[in-house]
């Protein structure tokens, strides 16, 4: 049997103008790696639809020890509370290895 | 009669066959990233054709082109704003983040313009090229400063409760450095990187290599045009149906603000760049126009706390679709007037 | 040597490079979208060309072409059904959704035997365009049709038990609504939209403004082309490898089908609407062509208990390569021989 | 320490000409917002490879109140009865503004 | 209320031009199916940012009984220990139709 | 001077204003798909024109082709892996895959070199587009059998403790499968089957048809040739930054490497091929260029324990800008000299 390790998955909806300044804040924030993902979708700043490319949204997926969890939604929650549109939750998934996940971007 | 033509130049007949396909609801889908390869492609013909009339021009014109170029971009946004701001319809952070789109140019209007003269065999000057590189970005450091202002005197006035502290603390570094990071963004902005750079390439290539690009650059532009402008049809489209949402007097300045620009860029066309009818249309059409790609997402980044339908509908839904149908002919029309 | 001839033009070879690409293994790929950028020039380039000419057109000829063009779509698909259902080689719902796709039409069909005429030198009528245009969505409603009477003899013969309930019971509200907005969607169609969207403004727009218009429409339409079917290859070869799970007998409708189909065209084009050789070879394929584009998804939304790997790999697998190789120079010797 | 509390994802794959008519119903189930992602994949109905988007699949993604959950959930299965192919799984997530998944599309 | 079913939901990230490799152990090791969405990202293996189509990632996803994830996770982990780039995670899901994830592909 | 009116090619500027474009960090992005289109396009265009040539070619010269590309193609990657373990700046592994890429080819060089002939008025055989076809593939086998064998020295050698064991043992089935799915992989590489289907194409193609398809392959090539290069040139800058983690020397060998396989190529297409200074410049530049197309996947999938930075910053950020810019015009020099 493998053995598998908890570790929470950060996920984030919001439009694709908004990806440098996520990834900047990983960077600052010990994450050790982010995927990002071409989105559509629709919520309360309303239609998101990709047309043309003019409305595209992202989802952006991070997996963090959950011990540096708190930082990184503080730093989101700071960005809402600017006026940012970003839909947020996170799950709890297992990993096959721990160590990958706790080893900083910056350090690499 | 000029703007009967116009209606029924292939490209502008493709925009309304964009907007209709949406309003009908067909499925027509462009792919998402058609319009960006167009244009890249329109951009870097225009400005390859540019450049290469530009190795001949005059240095004091290009000169004063530029610096006209740069007062339009930084005075429109603000006459634009004082008058968002009298008429009290939206919050000033709204009205700052609107205005200043119509200091920058859309590049789509500026090639529907180029077509429209070329089809009515009108002659311009090659400066208004220049001035369409060159303007894409100063408006958006206005609508920075305006939403600065606008956040001072929301704090002032302590009608801030609806909106949350943090935006309204003053300027840290922090916001410095974001202030930073969206200027350097605003002037290397794609659109005006392949514009600027192609103009380059179209002055110091040799007119042998630049003959073997010709057909690349000229034969199938019309064509490529007319696709573009059926897709941001569609892309305008989209937006006009939201302009309920906008209200009606907010329609209004959407194409009253174009009629403002461009009279004010007829005048500086006509009577202080002293060029031609063609090249004092472009003049009036850049005046006119609004932008709807640089900007827009830079004022998501920079005014989150603006409400982006407000003004994507004005300057895709609204300005976009009433420059392209009938305010080229207009101003077209008005600078002949005034040119005589 | 007609035949051959054919065989031997560039466009069939690159669909035929596209199938062999795929059964040899070979990664390439083509971008997911790009079929659909080509397809909307190539549809947008033959409309423009074709309204041009149709301005000239006889609106007698045009109107009966359109009678026509639905009598076809509507009657094509009944006679497919009839036949798949007598073969009791599937169920009905499967020969609903199957035979829906040889009332409609393939662009690419069409558009090949335009190059294989205008390869040959030989002459057409503009009608068959308009026709194209009109039998891409008649055929979807036929499918319905179809598709309800099938889930109502099935509930009748009690055969029922291995489908859910559900799909059996008399049409409600819902599903009244659900088969308006499947009418909305055939006729609002993308291809459509684009193909006489461009007719119309090749037929308005000025002869000038054309000709800006036609090194784009004409000049690179055959290595557009080209491109599209090497595409269109690989897309047909994906499809090919499933027809083990069709079975043979069903991939002999796959070639039956379009030589019906084909014959009756041509009898149309020569007898009825008494068009040219040429004309009426288009006619034919037009008859012939099997729909893989407006159609597969009509139906995976309408009639979503028939499987899909079956009028998939008929029409795209089995139909479209038959017509593109073999099936255009069949069709053009057929109407030859009956027009002399 | 942020807030963090429960909310279920819906995650939705199917063809892609199915999305008009899932969007229709988060609609009518008051959801308070989607997202939709291109995809490819494989399954009991066979490949869908995305080949010159003939045959494109779409991954839907919404949250969603749990007492909102199973009025969706039905609709999903009448689908399901009918014959169209949905691949369905519900994952539980965590989020920081729970209000802002309880306002329906409609009342935007 | 609609019964829900527990499964696991397996999820891995990396390069592109593994997904042939990745498709046949999913075949091999008898899941029902997978799906895959085109990503970019960040990680240990430096910057992954799609420019182009020359370093695309992909994103795969899994659905799989309990039982049948060792057999996966330990081919996964083979091709970790050759020096291949895997992120993985596994995410508890909740099903309508087990039984629809427990027909092998092969099976099909 | 003939260095310098390279420079100033439309194509070589564009490639610059690519790679500034990322320099100044401007957000200008091309479609991820869009470099994979114009690729096929691209060769679309130069296989259809060369097998249109290659009809009337001498079948000993083109098998004397064939064979030494074949050579150049397995002898390059063994000089640059003894080169590179003899440094020992890398370990063999890497080493492996690094030299794998000098033994293929890049397309995008040598169209750039064929504009440069093109501009200069040279004239140039056809039978390098052959060995462009055939260079491809070989050199993954050479780079698969390296690393084979680095893997037995390191094992040999004990210093395997870093490596996970597994990577040591003997090759067993599951390798050897895996072997012969990259062996599958090399031959049907999508590049390959492309270049080689237009090839033929061109060669069976009746000239009347090959006519139509000119304006598309012929007239928008430079144009498209020029996006392309943009677009390249901001993949290539996107790995320039990565050079510090390289390390110098080894930057120094993708400079190097490419003059060494650039003399080697020069003299075979002097001496052995006796071809033009023309057709000797292409061969050299097949010689001088790196992969960066094929190889890379193939190495990430055959030789996993590689580090992939080392050998995408040498093919992609040094030796592709090197050749573009000043290899290129350097070995046509060299021809030119030794030819007299
Ligand atoms: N309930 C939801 N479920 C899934 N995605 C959502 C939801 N609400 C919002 N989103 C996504 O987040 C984006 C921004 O949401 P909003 O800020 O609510 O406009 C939307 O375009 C959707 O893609
Ligand atoms: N076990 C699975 N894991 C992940 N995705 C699946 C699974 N089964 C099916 N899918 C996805 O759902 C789509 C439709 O599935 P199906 O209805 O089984 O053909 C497939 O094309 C896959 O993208
Ligand atoms: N912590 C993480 N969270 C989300 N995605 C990650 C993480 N680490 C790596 N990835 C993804 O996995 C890919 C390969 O990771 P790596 O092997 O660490 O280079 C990256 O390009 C990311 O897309
Ligand atoms: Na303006
Ligand atoms: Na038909
Ligand atoms: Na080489």
């Amino acid at each position: 049997m493998i053995a598998l390790y908890p570790q929470k998955l950060l996920n984030i909806i919001t439009i694709d103008s908004m990806e440098d300044r996520l990834v900047e804040s990983f960077h600052k924030y010990g994450a050790s790696g982010y995927t990002i993902l071409r989105a559509r979708g629709e919520g309360a700043s309303g239609l998101q639809a990709d047309i043309s490319g003019f409305d595209a949204n992202i989802m952006v997926k991070v997996i963090v020890p959950e011990e540096r969890l708190s930082a990184i939604l503080e730093s989101l929650e700071r960005k809402i509370l600017k006026g940012y549109h970003l839909t947020v939750f996170i799950t709890d998934v297992q990993v096959m290895t721990p160590e990958k996940f706790a080893k900083p971007l910056s350090e690499r | 009669m000029s703007s009967l033509s116009n209606l029924l130049l292939p490209a502008v007949l493709f925009f309304a066959l964009g907007v209709i396909a949406r309003l009908i609801k067909s499925d027509l889908r462009f792919p998402p990233d058609l319009a960006k390869v167009l244009s890249i492609y329109l951009l870097m013909s225009i400005g390859l054709h540019g450049g290469y009339e530009l190795a001949k021009a005059d240095l004091m014109t290009a000169f004063s082109s530029i610096i006209w170029a740069l007062i339009l971009g930084f005075s429109l946004p603000i006459i634009g704003y004082l008058f968002l701001v009298f008429t009290r319809k939206v919050n000033p952070l709204d009205a700052a983040a609107i205005s200043a789109h119509y200091g920058s140019v859309s590049a789509g209007t500026f090639l529907m313009a180029i077509a429209y003269l070329d089809n009515a065999a009108v002659k311009y000057e090659t400066y208004p090229l220049i001035m369409l590189a060159v303007m894409e970005s100063p408006a958006i450091v206005v609508g920075l400063l305006l939403a600065a202002k606008a956040r001072q005197s929301l704090a002032a006035h302590e009608i801030t409760s609806q909106l949350p502290p943090s935006s309204t603390l003053p300027a840290n570094d922090q916001d410095k450095q974001q202030f930073g990071s969206l200027m350097r963004e605003a002037f290397t902005n794609g659109s005006v990187v392949v514009l600027i750079g192609s103009m380059i390439i179209g002055a110091v290539s040799s007119p042998a290599s630049m003959g073997k690009l010709f057909p690349f650059i000229d034969e199938i532009f019309m064509g490529v045009l007319c696709l573009f402008l059926f897709d941001m049809g569609m892309v305008a489209a989209r937006r006009i149906g939201d302009f309920r949402q906008v209200g009606l007097l907010l329609c209004a300045f959407g194409i009253l603000m174009p009629l403002v620009g461009g009279v004010v860029g007829a005048c500086v066309g006509i009577y202080i760049l002293d060029f031609s009818v063609g090249g004092a249309t472009l003049v009036a059409v850049l005046g006119a126009s609004a932008s709807y790609i640089a900007v827009p997402p830079a004022m998501r980044l920079a005014i989150p706390e603006a409400n982006p339908s407000f003004y994507l509908t004005l300057s895709l839904g609204i300005t976009f679709p009433f420059n392209v149908v009938f305010g080229i002919p207009l101003y077209h029309a008005l600078v002949q007037a005034m040119a005589n």
